[in-house]
């Protein structure tokens, strides 16, 4: 799906201050972009049940880190992580059939919107509870040094208000101990929901945090993708050189509502002057033009091409039969033998 | 005029903070944005300084409830969603439950907790927990059901001196309107008839009182009267009001929106088969949700939690038997 | 040779770590030191790398132990005590009980909790959470009540493909011992009929079954045959042997010794009294736990938990109905 | 840092470096040895149910922030803290009460050894989940804002085991978004239980973390009482005047069991040769000596003293009425129009 190199008229000397995979990223948080917006007006058009939770704004956080993780390596995305789920290997047919609650997506309409996965795949299914996923990361990558797995890492994900949760502290600091290669991206987008940082946490940087846990840490600007890849990458290339975990803190601002239901009108206008209110999609693409790495056309022509394949796919999943309480079979466990008989 | 379940919880916090100088409120998103479901709505404008947002942290949320309330304030926590509760829940059950009896310092903080189940909410956005707070000692639960109810609870919680999980249903939040906020109460601790009838007793709280009484109005049609008692409190459980419903009609049906095992409906069942069992003229029955987790999807979630299909076939083979 | 419940813990999980390379053991002290309780002595040098001591964190313990399990290993937890697995409580009800449905990826992780109550131990270092577990779905709850049990229902929890709550009962670790280890094993699921009798079916689980034996006993002098029922797991419940046994009496006393409200003696009463009304010739009765932190003195806990006195006095009550 | 003055042959000068309440405070580190002596061996002897766990090692941190608490200040001491609570103003009846289980003890026998406090008189009693309580200290920091009292502070403690919880984590991050003024003084013992720092966590220095939550942090020698009342009383004084929450890590060896029951023969002999396995008890003794504060007939006299009255509290706690079942109300909530009418 990806053209990796999609080069043409430009001086190789300015390429090549690009990162080698920026084009590529660019791709993914296209198609992010595009996808997302079709979500938006799909809820708003009252055809998905539940809410739609969107990543605008930190689809350069979120792809950087996906794109080096490899087959055997662990992702354990949160809901701003669209396009990191798409760099990471997720279907476009996936995440139409779980917004919609196909019965055939990997959830099969009994789990919904973002609270999706392939564990099987390595890509896991986080549960709402924030931080919760940091220690799960932790031991699939425990399991993995377990059973002699070499060269995997595991990339999971925050936002800023999920630091203040206890089971993040107690997943980082469980990592720390275990040394285990474990990347952890935090994405500062100075909200949570309707909570503005002052009301979330009272130190100066949060990448200080790292050095308490035993983390090597960075502090990035989340709406500049080369920084994004560059920092990134080079945590997940450390942290598979057995280096310890690492740590990164995006600084963005959230381009949207907590969830398509929320106008946000509480970001003030002051704060969408900030420099990191910038939109990491125009910066990107703007990069991209004055790089000729791609022009105007070619980029309309990619957009038309993913809305098409969206398109085809949300079409798709709404022709698909709805799952059915009468075909479920309403068990918990799998074991057969060990269900309760209840009255 | 006629407000909603959700205003009336509003308007019972404005009350409480206007009246009561101990009171504030402490949650996720509660403050300028008036919370996730606005039931806070406007309280930080009108109360400066006593509607706080938090941290992501519901166990200290809790804990910070706790000492202010040991201190003699009349904290008000909200978490987003009953669901998350589950990491507060040992400040709850371990801090709050424990200190009047360990200390003889009663520890009068109030949790509320969107509770229940609504289309598309799915696993973790959907739960009810009253049974696991209930289970606990040094807790008082309860489960309105109504405007009214929603309204004198919630000011009868921040009054009393112990520790109570305010379980609010969030189907009802919309879904429920009255003309206008009652002038009197019914205390914390009685249960209410909520329909009298003489065939069968549906005891019931929360969401499912609504569900039950759709049935009861139904099944009225066929001839049936039904009785439908509403506890409120799930604890204390009103097992009197209850006996005498049993007593009236012979016949119980239990109906709870949390999973089958344990919690409301085998409590409430236990009691009567103990303190009841010559009033019963066939065995008591019970519906509750499924056991697995709250679907996402709409059909799932509607098979999985009882409905007035499910209600209304137990209560009729109940009829038969 | 003699064996005790705890000795039988420690021998399980000898074994699984020897047949089963999936398995390890996580958890505060359970390395070098061998645990609080000394459930886990030499296997860390016996196993060396696979027995890790933790930090004092018991959401990341288990939450650590479902990544593992979602990868294929089979990880056993030491909670220090039952009690610190309420902070732990969310990734177990919310992570572990819900992956396997969600994901059709399952997740064996085996959670002990050495649990119940011992003299001085006081409101947290005491308590049984069973019913905390067995409201949610997607766990299995057991509360193994003998050596035999303590042994092959730890063996079954490694192998079993679902979470697993392994309630092991503090009291019981060195009061209890058998000759040996046994060479076959009741599944999982199975209730066992401890005691057999005609006269009444006292249902019970974990410590209280010898408490319940020591009054079957103490009754038999006086004419009675009380049947006394293992559950052995509280999830699944076999309802089916409980009913036989009701069959046989006629009589029903649930006797546990967690807190009063709910929890699965209310459990056991509500489908007694919904799928073998008509087998009761009385009402059914429970002895619980009071509702009140567990205490502290001596004198105050062996009031506070069920005893051979107030299960023999609701037995002789129960039998002149 | 005491030493670092480094004096001796006494004259006003030299016992002008000591800081002023250093008598004081080892008065009351004395009283505390003495009577978790007397209670090891009430242990031992069979006399106690359940545990005791000692502060041996630690007297100096703990009475350091305790010394300089007033009334209306917050106390929320944990297990090893004993000195603490002596200087908090406790009283050796209430130790003695608690532990022998007397009904006329502050917990009336309902809770028992550690977990005692009296908490109308700003003295918390701990539940054991560790973490829990610096959320419930900041709270009541919180209420006295609320009602407008003035010039009040709290002061919590924490093992260095005890921050790997999640609730701690909360606890120190709500307290920084509060800005209250709450003291955390946390001791490294380098135990938690049987468990080494290397499994506790992997940071360099813990007291980093303050950094991570915006507090200002202290590491210091807490073997050493003077540079614990110089810091500790410091930070409450920072407390007080307004600055951020304070935290303070010291470093000590648990000259004990975890409990008493526990022969600690994991302790390895190697780490008791470290200057931080001192006993900051006998470092303080042997500084009285030196400067001549005290010599070595008064403190004979002083632990006689002590040892009378702990004797006699014990005797007449021994000889009080134990708590009966049949005496107790059996009602864990105050309201007796809620209590649930139990089948
Ligand atoms: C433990 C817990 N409490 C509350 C919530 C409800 N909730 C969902 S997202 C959210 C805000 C998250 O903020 P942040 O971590 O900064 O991520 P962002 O939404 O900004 O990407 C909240 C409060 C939750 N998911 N988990
Ligand atoms: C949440 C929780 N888990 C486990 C325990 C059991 N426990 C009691 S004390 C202790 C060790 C504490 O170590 P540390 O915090 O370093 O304090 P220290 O005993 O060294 O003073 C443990 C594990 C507990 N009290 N709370
Ligand atoms: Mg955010
Ligand atoms: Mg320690």
């Amino acid at each position: 799906m990806l053209e990796t190199a999609g080069r043409k008229g430009s001086s190789a000397s300015t390429r090549a201050a690009l990162h080698d995979r920026y084009l590529e990223a660019f791709r993914w948080m296209l198609l992010t972009r595009v996808f997302e917006e079709k979500l938006a007006s799909l809820y708003r058009g009252g055809m998905i049940s539940g809410g739609v939770y969107v990543g605008r704004g930190q689809e350069a956080v979120s792809v950087a880190g996906a794109l080096f993780l490899q087959k055997g390596d662990i992702f354990s995305p949160l809901i701003r992580d669209q396009a990191g789920r798409f760099a990471f290997g997720e279907s476009i047919l996936d995440v139409a059939r779980t917004y919609l609650g196909s019965r055939q997506g990997p959830m099969r309409g009994r789990d919904g919107n973002i609270h999706r996965g392939r564990p099987a795949e390595g890509y896991y299914a986080m549960i709402s509870h924030l931080g919760a996923m940091t220690s799960v990361t932790t031991g699939a990558l425990l399991a993995k040094r377990f059973k002699g797995e070499k060269n995997f890492v595991g990339l999971t994900t925050i936002g800023e208000g999920g630091m203040s949760a206890g089971a993040f502290h107690e997943g980082m600091n469980i990592a720390a101990v275990e040394q285990v290669p474990l990347v952890v991206v935090a994405t500062n987008n100075h909200y949570a929901y309707s909570t503005p940082n002052e009301r979330e946490f009272a130190c100066v940087d949060l990448a200080e945090r790292a050095k308490g846990y035993g983390f090597e840490g960075y502090a990035i600007d989340g709406t500049d993708l080369g920084a994004c890849l560059e920092t990134i990458g080079g945590a997940i290339k450390r942290a598979r050189a057995g280096r310890p975990p690492q740590f990164v803190v995006a600084t963005v601002l959230r381009l949207s509502g907590h969830g398509e239901h929320d106008d946000a009108s509480y970001i003030t206008e002051e704060v969408k002057l900030e420099p990191f209110a910038r939109d990491c999609f125009k910066v990107a693409e703007e990069t991209l033009l004055k790089h000729e790495l791609a022009d105007r056309e070619t980029i309309a022509k990619w957009r038309r091409e993913f809305s098409a394949e969206i398109e085809e796919a949300v079409g798709r999943a709404q022709q698909e039969a709805a799952p059915q309480g009468d075909e479920e079979d309403w068990h918990a466990i799998s074991d057969r033998g060990l269900i309760d008989q209840m009255g | 005029m006629s407000i909603t379940y959700l205003e009336a919880i509003r308007e019972a916090q404005a009350r409480a903070l206007k009246e009561d100088d101990r009171v504030f409120i402490y949650g996720q998103d509660v403050g300028a944005f008036g919370g996730a479901f606005k039931a806070t709505k406007g309280l930080a404008k009108e109360f400066p300084g006593r509607v706080l947002d938090t941290p992501i942290s519901e166990d200290a949320m809790v804990g910070t409830a706790i000492g202010a309330a040991i201190e003699g304030m009349r904290p008000i926590v909200e978490m987003q969603f009953a669901d998350f509760s589950s990491v507060a829940l040992n400040q709850i059950l371990n801090n709050a439950g424990t200190h009047y009896w360990r200390t003889n310092i009663p520890c009068p903080i109030t949790v509320r907790l969107p509770s229940g189940g609504t289309k598309g909410s799915g696993p973790f956005h959907s739960q009810s927990m009253e049974a696991l707070y209930a289970h606990y000692p040094g807790l008082v639960v309860v489960t309105p059901a109504t405007v009214e109810d929603a309204y004198t609870m919630l000011l009868d919680a921040v009054a009393i001196d112990d520790p109570v999980v305010y379980c609010e249903h969030k189907y009802l939040y919309y879904h429920l309107k009255a003309d206008k906020l009652p002038a009197d109460r019914l205390p914390i601790g009685q249960a209410r008839v909520a329909r009298a009838g003489r065939d069968l007793s549906i005891v019931t709280y929360s969401a499912m009182l609504h569900d039950s009484l759709a049935v009861a109005e139904e099944m009225a049609a066929e001839g049936y009267e039904i009785e439908v008692i509403d506890l409120r409190s799930v604890k204390p459980l009103d097992t009197d009001t209850v006996l005498a419903s049993v007593a009236r009609t012979g016949r119980l049906l239990c109906v709870g929106e949390s999973f089958p095992w344990g919690g409301v409906t085998a409590e409430v069942i236990a009691r009567v088969a103990a303190e009841g069992f010559h009033l019963l003229d066939a065995a008591p029955r019970r519906v509750n949700a499924k056991d697995t987790p709250i679907p996402y999807h709409p059909n799932l979630w509607s098979a999985h939690r009882p409905n007035s299909k499910s209600i209304g076939a137990a209560a009729r083979q109940l009829l038969r038997e």
